[in-house]
Protein backbone atom coordinates (compact mmCIF):
# COMPACT_ATOMS: atom_id res chain seq x y z
CA UNK A 1 0.00 0.00 0.00
CA UNK A 2 2.15 3.42 -1.54
CA UNK A 3 1.64 6.32 -3.29
CA UNK A 4 4.32 8.68 -4.70
CA UNK A 5 4.99 11.96 -3.46
CA UNK A 6 6.24 14.89 -5.80
CA UNK A 7 8.75 17.63 -4.43
CA UNK A 8 8.87 20.64 -6.53
CA UNK A 9 11.19 23.94 -6.02
CA UNK A 10 11.88 24.59 -2.56
CA UNK A 11 10.35 21.50 -1.50
CA UNK A 12 12.51 19.12 -3.61
CA UNK A 13 15.79 21.42 -2.72
CA UNK A 14 15.05 20.53 1.57
CA UNK A 15 13.82 16.63 0.37
CA UNK A 16 16.96 16.42 -2.09
CA UNK A 17 14.63 14.36 -4.39
CA UNK A 18 11.94 14.78 -7.08
CA UNK A 19 9.92 12.64 -5.47
CA UNK A 20 9.14 9.35 -3.39
CA UNK A 21 7.08 6.43 -2.23
CA UNK A 22 5.89 6.47 1.16
CA UNK A 23 2.69 4.19 2.82
CA UNK A 24 -0.75 5.16 2.16
CA UNK A 25 -1.33 8.23 4.83
CA UNK A 26 -4.28 8.86 6.43
CA UNK A 27 -4.99 12.37 5.52
CA UNK A 28 -2.94 14.80 2.93
CA UNK A 29 -2.75 17.32 5.76
CA UNK A 30 -1.21 14.58 8.24
CA UNK A 31 1.43 13.55 5.45
CA UNK A 32 2.29 16.92 5.22
CA UNK A 33 2.69 17.76 8.48
CA UNK A 34 4.75 14.38 8.90
CA UNK A 35 7.19 15.14 5.35
CA UNK A 36 7.75 18.92 6.66
CA UNK A 37 9.23 17.29 9.98
CA UNK A 38 11.17 15.06 8.31
CA UNK A 39 12.58 17.18 5.57
CA UNK A 40 12.55 20.49 7.16
CA UNK A 41 10.23 22.34 4.78
CA UNK A 42 10.05 25.79 5.84
CA UNK A 43 6.81 26.62 4.47
CA UNK A 44 3.44 26.00 6.78
CA UNK A 45 0.48 23.81 4.43
CA UNK A 46 -1.65 27.43 4.45
CA UNK A 47 0.63 28.73 2.34
CA UNK A 48 0.86 25.34 -0.06
CA UNK A 49 -2.25 23.67 -2.18
CA UNK A 50 -2.23 19.99 -2.86
CA UNK A 51 -2.80 18.09 -5.95
CA UNK A 52 -3.77 14.29 -6.33
CA UNK A 53 -3.16 12.88 -9.50
CA UNK A 54 -2.56 15.97 -11.69
CA UNK A 55 -5.43 18.08 -10.46
CA UNK A 56 -5.79 20.39 -7.68
CA UNK A 57 -7.56 19.06 -4.82
CA UNK A 58 -8.85 20.08 -1.55
CA UNK A 59 -7.29 19.22 1.90
CA UNK A 60 -9.45 16.86 2.75
CA UNK A 61 -9.51 14.45 -0.09
CA UNK A 62 -9.08 10.84 0.00
CA UNK A 63 -6.16 9.35 -1.14
CA UNK A 64 -6.22 6.08 -2.44
CA UNK A 65 -3.11 3.38 -2.99
CA UNK A 66 -1.17 4.59 -6.43
CA UNK A 67 -1.93 7.94 -6.30
CA UNK A 68 0.19 10.50 -6.92
CA UNK A 69 0.21 13.27 -4.38
CA UNK A 70 1.60 17.07 -5.18
CA UNK A 71 1.95 20.06 -2.62
CA UNK A 72 2.11 22.96 -4.63
CA UNK A 73 4.26 25.82 -2.77
CA UNK A 74 3.30 29.47 -4.07
CA UNK A 75 4.10 29.88 -7.51
CA UNK A 76 5.99 32.79 -9.45
CA UNK A 77 5.64 31.85 -13.26
CA UNK A 78 5.78 34.76 -15.59
CA UNK B 1 -4.10 22.19 -30.79
CA UNK B 2 -3.03 23.27 -27.38
CA UNK B 3 -3.25 26.71 -26.55
CA UNK B 4 -1.55 26.60 -23.52
CA UNK B 5 2.10 25.31 -23.71
CA UNK B 6 4.83 24.83 -21.71
CA UNK B 7 8.39 24.71 -23.29
CA UNK B 8 11.76 23.58 -22.57
CA UNK B 9 13.25 25.19 -25.06
CA UNK B 10 12.89 29.28 -26.95
CA UNK B 11 10.32 29.64 -28.92
CA UNK B 12 9.02 31.25 -31.87
CA UNK B 13 6.37 34.19 -31.38
CA UNK B 14 5.38 34.55 -35.14
CA UNK B 15 3.75 31.25 -35.72
CA UNK B 16 1.83 31.74 -32.51
CA UNK B 17 0.70 34.78 -33.22
CA UNK B 18 -0.34 33.51 -36.96
CA UNK B 19 -2.78 31.02 -35.34
CA UNK B 20 -4.80 33.87 -33.44
CA UNK B 21 -5.38 36.07 -36.94
CA UNK B 22 -8.75 35.27 -38.22
CA UNK B 23 -10.71 37.16 -40.88
CA UNK B 24 -13.41 38.56 -37.98
CA UNK B 25 -11.23 39.56 -35.38
CA UNK B 26 -9.59 43.77 -35.68
CA UNK B 27 -7.60 43.79 -32.56
CA UNK B 28 -4.48 41.44 -31.27
CA UNK B 29 -3.23 42.43 -27.65
CA UNK B 30 0.07 40.29 -26.61
CA UNK B 31 2.08 40.10 -23.39
CA UNK B 32 6.06 39.03 -23.26
CA UNK B 33 7.80 38.36 -19.90
CA UNK B 34 11.57 38.52 -20.42
CA UNK B 35 13.88 38.08 -17.65
CA UNK B 36 15.10 41.61 -16.23
CA UNK B 37 18.51 42.39 -14.77
CA UNK B 38 17.48 42.82 -11.57
CA UNK B 39 14.39 42.09 -8.54
CA UNK B 40 13.55 43.70 -5.80
CA UNK B 41 16.40 45.55 -5.74
CA UNK B 42 18.95 42.58 -6.31
CA UNK B 43 20.79 42.07 -9.81
CA UNK B 44 19.76 39.03 -11.33
CA UNK B 45 22.00 36.70 -13.83
CA UNK B 46 19.67 34.93 -15.34
CA UNK B 47 16.76 32.04 -13.66
CA UNK B 48 15.75 29.13 -13.57
CA UNK B 49 11.79 27.86 -14.31
CA UNK B 50 10.86 24.57 -13.11
CA UNK B 51 7.04 23.31 -13.34
CA UNK B 52 5.00 20.58 -12.74
CA UNK B 53 4.19 20.41 -16.65
CA UNK B 54 0.92 17.82 -16.57
CA UNK B 55 -1.13 20.08 -14.21
CA UNK B 56 0.81 23.39 -15.33
CA UNK B 57 -0.59 22.30 -18.79
CA UNK B 58 -4.14 21.56 -17.52
CA UNK B 59 -4.29 24.63 -15.72
CA UNK B 60 -3.44 26.75 -18.48
CA UNK B 61 -5.51 25.15 -20.80
CA UNK B 62 -8.49 26.25 -17.90
CA UNK B 63 -7.12 29.64 -17.64
CA UNK B 64 -7.52 30.09 -21.36
CA UNK B 65 -11.12 28.35 -21.68
CA UNK B 66 -12.50 30.66 -19.15
CA UNK B 67 -11.24 33.51 -20.68
CA UNK B 68 -13.06 32.62 -23.89
CA UNK B 69 -15.85 32.70 -21.66
CA UNK B 70 -15.18 35.70 -19.93
CA UNK B 71 -14.43 38.28 -22.71
CA UNK B 72 -15.63 38.52 -26.26
CA UNK B 73 -12.08 37.27 -28.17
CA UNK B 74 -11.71 35.17 -31.17
CA UNK B 75 -9.17 33.30 -29.99
CA UNK B 76 -6.00 33.28 -27.00
CA UNK B 77 -2.50 31.32 -25.96
CA UNK B 78 0.07 31.40 -23.90
CA UNK B 79 3.26 29.60 -23.85
CA UNK B 80 5.79 29.59 -20.63
CA UNK B 81 9.07 28.67 -20.84
CA UNK B 82 11.15 26.22 -18.09
CA UNK B 83 14.50 26.00 -17.69
CA UNK B 84 17.74 27.94 -17.66
CA UNK B 85 17.30 31.43 -18.94
CA UNK B 86 19.44 34.33 -19.50
CA UNK B 87 18.51 38.19 -18.62
CA UNK B 88 16.54 39.60 -21.82
CA UNK B 89 15.11 35.90 -22.80
CA UNK B 90 11.53 35.22 -23.34
CA UNK B 91 10.05 33.92 -20.13
CA UNK B 92 6.49 33.67 -21.33
CA UNK B 93 3.84 35.10 -24.11
CA UNK B 94 0.54 35.71 -23.80
CA UNK B 95 -1.36 36.67 -27.27
CA UNK B 96 -5.37 37.27 -27.57
CA UNK B 97 -7.33 38.05 -30.94
CA UNK B 98 -10.41 39.95 -31.06
CA UNK B 99 -13.40 41.81 -32.91
CA UNK B 100 -12.23 44.81 -30.48
CA UNK B 101 -9.26 45.98 -28.66
CA UNK B 102 -11.24 46.32 -25.53
CA UNK B 103 -11.90 42.51 -24.35
CA UNK B 104 -8.41 41.78 -26.53
CA UNK B 105 -6.71 43.84 -23.97
CA UNK B 106 -8.48 42.91 -21.26
CA UNK B 107 -8.02 39.37 -21.57
CA UNK B 108 -4.95 39.19 -22.22
CA UNK B 109 -3.68 40.86 -18.99
CA UNK B 110 -6.28 38.83 -17.24
CA UNK B 111 -4.36 35.52 -18.63
CA UNK B 112 -0.95 37.01 -17.40
CA UNK B 113 -2.38 37.84 -14.20
CA UNK B 114 -3.99 34.40 -13.70
CA UNK B 115 -1.18 32.01 -15.01
CA UNK B 116 1.08 34.05 -12.09
CA UNK B 117 -1.23 33.01 -9.90
CA UNK B 118 -2.50 29.67 -11.02
CA UNK B 119 -0.20 27.79 -12.75
CA UNK B 120 2.55 25.35 -10.98
CA UNK B 121 5.68 26.78 -12.34
CA UNK B 122 8.72 28.46 -9.85
CA UNK B 123 11.23 31.06 -10.91
CA UNK B 124 15.08 30.85 -9.00
CA UNK B 125 16.76 33.56 -9.32
CA UNK B 126 20.61 33.78 -9.66
CA UNK B 127 21.85 36.94 -8.50
CA UNK B 128 24.98 38.35 -9.55
CA UNK B 129 26.30 37.82 -6.03
CA UNK B 130 26.21 34.16 -6.85
CA UNK B 131 23.90 33.04 -3.92
CA UNK B 132 20.02 31.36 -5.74
CA UNK B 133 16.53 31.64 -4.26
CA UNK B 134 13.00 30.09 -5.08
CA UNK B 135 10.70 32.48 -5.14
CA UNK B 136 7.48 31.90 -3.16
CA UNK B 137 5.48 35.05 -3.25
CA UNK B 138 3.57 35.79 -0.19
CA UNK B 139 0.64 37.52 -2.85
CA UNK C 1 15.06 57.20 -34.48
CA UNK C 2 11.38 58.97 -34.76
CA UNK C 3 9.07 56.79 -32.03
CA UNK C 4 6.20 57.25 -34.28
CA UNK C 5 5.68 56.62 -38.10
CA UNK C 6 3.02 56.83 -40.76
CA UNK C 7 3.83 53.69 -43.56
CA UNK C 8 2.54 53.79 -46.75
CA UNK C 9 3.98 50.26 -47.78
CA UNK C 10 3.49 46.88 -45.14
CA UNK C 11 5.98 47.05 -42.15
CA UNK C 12 7.62 44.30 -40.23
CA UNK C 13 6.83 44.48 -36.60
CA UNK C 14 9.76 42.48 -35.62
CA UNK C 15 12.32 45.46 -35.73
CA UNK C 16 10.14 46.91 -34.29
CA UNK C 17 9.95 45.45 -31.22
CA UNK C 18 13.60 44.68 -30.79
CA UNK C 19 13.81 48.12 -30.24
CA UNK C 20 12.14 47.98 -27.26
CA UNK C 21 13.78 45.38 -25.25
CA UNK C 22 16.18 46.69 -22.90
CA UNK C 23 17.83 44.70 -20.18
CA UNK C 24 15.65 46.60 -17.04
CA UNK C 25 12.64 45.83 -19.21
CA UNK C 26 10.91 42.80 -17.77
CA UNK C 27 7.28 43.59 -19.82
CA UNK C 28 6.43 44.04 -23.05
CA UNK C 29 2.46 44.81 -23.88
CA UNK C 30 1.70 45.15 -28.12
CA UNK C 31 -1.54 46.13 -29.84
CA UNK C 32 -2.11 45.25 -33.37
CA UNK C 33 -4.88 46.55 -35.56
CA UNK C 34 -6.54 44.65 -38.36
CA UNK C 35 -8.60 45.09 -40.97
CA UNK C 36 -11.41 43.61 -40.26
CA UNK C 37 -14.61 42.08 -42.32
CA UNK C 38 -17.24 43.75 -40.99
CA UNK C 39 -18.05 46.67 -39.42
CA UNK C 40 -21.19 47.87 -37.40
CA UNK C 41 -23.26 45.10 -39.21
CA UNK C 42 -21.63 45.57 -42.66
CA UNK C 43 -19.54 43.55 -45.21
CA UNK C 44 -15.97 44.89 -45.75
CA UNK C 45 -13.70 44.24 -48.68
CA UNK C 46 -10.95 46.54 -47.58
CA UNK C 47 -10.66 50.00 -46.76
CA UNK C 48 -7.92 52.98 -47.23
CA UNK C 49 -6.38 55.07 -45.16
CA UNK C 50 -5.08 58.77 -45.46
CA UNK C 51 -3.27 60.93 -43.09
CA UNK C 52 -2.54 64.58 -42.94
CA UNK C 53 1.39 62.96 -43.15
CA UNK C 54 3.32 66.21 -41.33
CA UNK C 55 0.48 66.49 -38.48
CA UNK C 56 0.00 63.33 -37.46
CA UNK C 57 3.32 62.36 -37.33
CA UNK C 58 4.19 65.36 -34.84
CA UNK C 59 0.28 64.30 -32.79
CA UNK C 60 1.89 60.99 -32.87
CA UNK C 61 5.26 61.86 -31.42
CA UNK C 62 3.43 63.95 -28.74
CA UNK C 63 1.28 61.12 -27.73
CA UNK C 64 4.47 58.74 -27.23
CA UNK C 65 6.06 61.62 -24.89
CA UNK C 66 3.11 62.33 -23.20
CA UNK C 67 2.86 58.28 -22.33
CA UNK C 68 6.56 58.31 -21.12
CA UNK C 69 5.15 60.90 -18.71
CA UNK C 70 2.41 59.73 -17.47
CA UNK C 71 3.44 56.01 -17.07
CA UNK C 72 6.05 53.94 -15.92
CA UNK C 73 7.55 52.54 -19.05
CA UNK C 74 10.49 51.88 -20.31
CA UNK C 75 9.74 52.91 -24.19
CA UNK C 76 7.46 52.92 -26.74
CA UNK C 77 6.22 53.04 -30.41
CA UNK C 78 3.74 53.07 -32.77
CA UNK C 79 3.41 52.70 -36.36
CA UNK C 80 0.31 53.51 -38.94
CA UNK C 81 -0.40 51.97 -42.31
CA UNK C 82 -1.67 54.72 -45.39
CA UNK C 83 -3.07 53.56 -48.46
CA UNK C 84 -5.11 50.86 -49.44
CA UNK C 85 -5.08 47.62 -47.31
CA UNK C 86 -6.94 44.37 -47.33
CA UNK C 87 -8.98 42.43 -44.98
CA UNK C 88 -6.68 40.64 -42.68
CA UNK C 89 -3.57 43.64 -43.64
CA UNK C 90 -1.54 44.95 -40.29
CA UNK C 91 -3.66 48.63 -39.74
CA UNK C 92 -1.67 49.80 -36.99
CA UNK C 93 0.91 48.47 -34.43
CA UNK C 94 1.51 49.79 -30.91
CA UNK C 95 4.80 48.55 -28.40
CA UNK C 96 5.39 49.37 -24.94
CA UNK C 97 7.74 47.80 -22.50
CA UNK C 98 8.21 48.58 -18.73
CA UNK C 99 9.97 46.55 -15.82
CA UNK C 100 6.79 45.95 -14.84
CA UNK C 101 3.75 44.30 -16.93
CA UNK C 102 0.72 47.41 -15.47
CA UNK C 103 2.44 50.07 -16.85
CA UNK C 104 3.23 48.36 -20.10
CA UNK C 105 -0.41 47.21 -20.44
CA UNK C 106 -1.98 50.61 -19.20
CA UNK C 107 0.55 52.36 -21.67
CA UNK C 108 -0.11 50.00 -24.93
CA UNK C 109 -3.57 50.98 -23.76
CA UNK C 110 -3.75 54.66 -23.46
CA UNK C 111 -1.83 54.95 -26.78
CA UNK C 112 -3.89 53.03 -29.27
CA UNK C 113 -6.98 54.70 -28.19
CA UNK C 114 -5.11 58.85 -28.06
CA UNK C 115 -3.79 57.79 -31.71
CA UNK C 116 -7.18 57.14 -32.19
CA UNK C 117 -8.92 60.23 -30.97
CA UNK C 118 -6.65 62.64 -32.07
CA UNK C 119 -4.06 61.95 -35.06
CA UNK C 120 -5.13 63.11 -38.23
CA UNK C 121 -5.74 59.91 -40.20
CA UNK C 122 -9.39 59.32 -41.65
CA UNK C 123 -10.45 55.42 -42.54
CA UNK C 124 -12.55 55.09 -45.93
CA UNK C 125 -14.36 51.64 -46.01
CA UNK C 126 -14.97 49.39 -48.52
CA UNK C 127 -17.88 47.69 -48.98
CA UNK C 128 -19.08 44.26 -50.48
CA UNK C 129 -21.76 46.22 -52.45
CA UNK C 130 -19.57 48.49 -53.80
CA UNK C 131 -20.12 51.68 -52.03
CA UNK C 132 -17.50 53.39 -50.02
CA UNK C 133 -17.61 55.69 -47.52
CA UNK C 134 -15.47 57.73 -44.83
CA UNK C 135 -15.51 57.54 -41.62
CA UNK C 136 -16.12 60.38 -38.78
CA UNK C 137 -17.12 59.09 -35.67
CA UNK C 138 -19.68 61.15 -33.74
CA UNK C 139 -17.56 62.01 -30.05
CA UNK D 1 -1.77 87.91 -50.11
CA UNK D 2 -2.94 84.51 -50.21
CA UNK D 3 -3.54 81.28 -47.56
CA UNK D 4 -3.08 77.88 -48.71
CA UNK D 5 -6.27 75.48 -47.70
CA UNK D 6 -5.66 71.56 -47.73
CA UNK D 7 -8.31 69.40 -47.60
CA UNK D 8 -8.46 65.38 -46.42
CA UNK D 9 -11.11 62.55 -46.07
CA UNK D 10 -14.80 63.83 -46.81
CA UNK D 11 -13.74 67.41 -46.96
CA UNK D 12 -11.62 66.63 -50.13
CA UNK D 13 -14.01 64.30 -52.18
CA UNK D 14 -16.19 66.80 -51.71
CA UNK D 15 -14.45 70.16 -53.08
CA UNK D 16 -12.63 67.86 -55.40
CA UNK D 17 -9.15 68.86 -54.39
CA UNK D 18 -6.38 68.21 -52.17
CA UNK D 19 -5.92 71.78 -51.67
CA UNK D 20 -6.65 75.33 -53.04
CA UNK D 21 -5.08 78.87 -52.59
CA UNK D 22 -7.74 81.33 -51.40
CA UNK D 23 -7.48 85.28 -50.32
CA UNK D 24 -5.95 85.35 -46.60
CA UNK D 25 -9.80 85.23 -44.77
CA UNK D 26 -10.55 87.44 -41.51
CA UNK D 27 -10.75 84.49 -39.76
CA UNK D 28 -10.74 80.83 -39.37
CA UNK D 29 -14.24 80.04 -38.34
CA UNK D 30 -15.32 82.52 -41.25
CA UNK D 31 -13.40 80.84 -43.80
CA UNK D 32 -14.82 77.41 -43.27
CA UNK D 33 -18.19 78.69 -43.09
CA UNK D 34 -17.31 80.45 -46.50
CA UNK D 35 -15.66 76.97 -47.69
CA UNK D 36 -18.65 75.00 -46.48
CA UNK D 37 -20.78 76.90 -48.47
CA UNK D 38 -18.95 76.78 -51.72
CA UNK D 39 -18.14 73.04 -51.25
CA UNK D 40 -21.64 71.50 -49.83
CA UNK D 41 -19.45 70.23 -47.50
CA UNK D 42 -21.65 68.29 -44.51
CA UNK D 43 -19.77 68.33 -41.44
CA UNK D 44 -20.30 72.06 -39.22
CA UNK D 45 -17.40 73.66 -37.80
CA UNK D 46 -18.34 72.26 -34.39
CA UNK D 47 -17.17 69.14 -35.16
CA UNK D 48 -13.30 70.20 -36.86
CA UNK D 49 -10.52 70.92 -35.40
CA UNK D 50 -8.33 73.53 -37.49
CA UNK D 51 -4.28 73.12 -37.96
CA UNK D 52 -2.13 76.07 -38.98
CA UNK D 53 0.95 75.70 -40.85
CA UNK D 54 1.46 71.68 -39.36
CA UNK D 55 -0.04 72.40 -35.58
CA UNK D 56 -3.09 72.18 -34.26
CA UNK D 57 -4.86 75.66 -33.35
CA UNK D 58 -7.49 77.34 -31.59
CA UNK D 59 -10.07 78.59 -34.27
CA UNK D 60 -9.56 82.10 -32.86
CA UNK D 61 -5.94 82.06 -33.94
CA UNK D 62 -4.64 84.94 -35.96
CA UNK D 63 -4.10 83.58 -40.20
CA UNK D 64 -1.07 84.86 -41.42
CA UNK D 65 -0.35 85.39 -45.52
CA UNK D 66 1.05 81.88 -46.72
CA UNK D 67 -0.48 79.95 -44.08
CA UNK D 68 -0.66 76.80 -44.69
CA UNK D 69 -4.52 75.82 -43.18
CA UNK D 70 -6.47 72.71 -42.96
CA UNK D 71 -9.64 71.54 -41.30
CA UNK D 72 -9.69 68.25 -39.57
CA UNK D 73 -12.78 66.02 -39.56
CA UNK D 74 -13.27 63.63 -36.68
CA UNK D 75 -10.45 61.27 -37.44
CA UNK D 76 -10.81 57.72 -37.51
CA UNK D 77 -7.46 55.73 -37.83
CA UNK D 78 -6.39 52.45 -35.68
Amino acid sequence: MSITVLYFASLRDAAGRDSEQLPLPASLRGLYDELRARHGFSLPAERLRVAVDGSFAAWDSPVHEGSEVAFIPPVSGG
Amino acid sequence: MKRFAISAEPFEIAPLRQRLLADQAGAYASFEGWVRDHNEGQAVRGLFYESYRELAEAEGERILDEALQRFDISAAACVHRTGELAVGDLAVWVGASAAHRGPAFEACRWIIDEVKSRVPIWKREKYAEGEQSWLHPEN
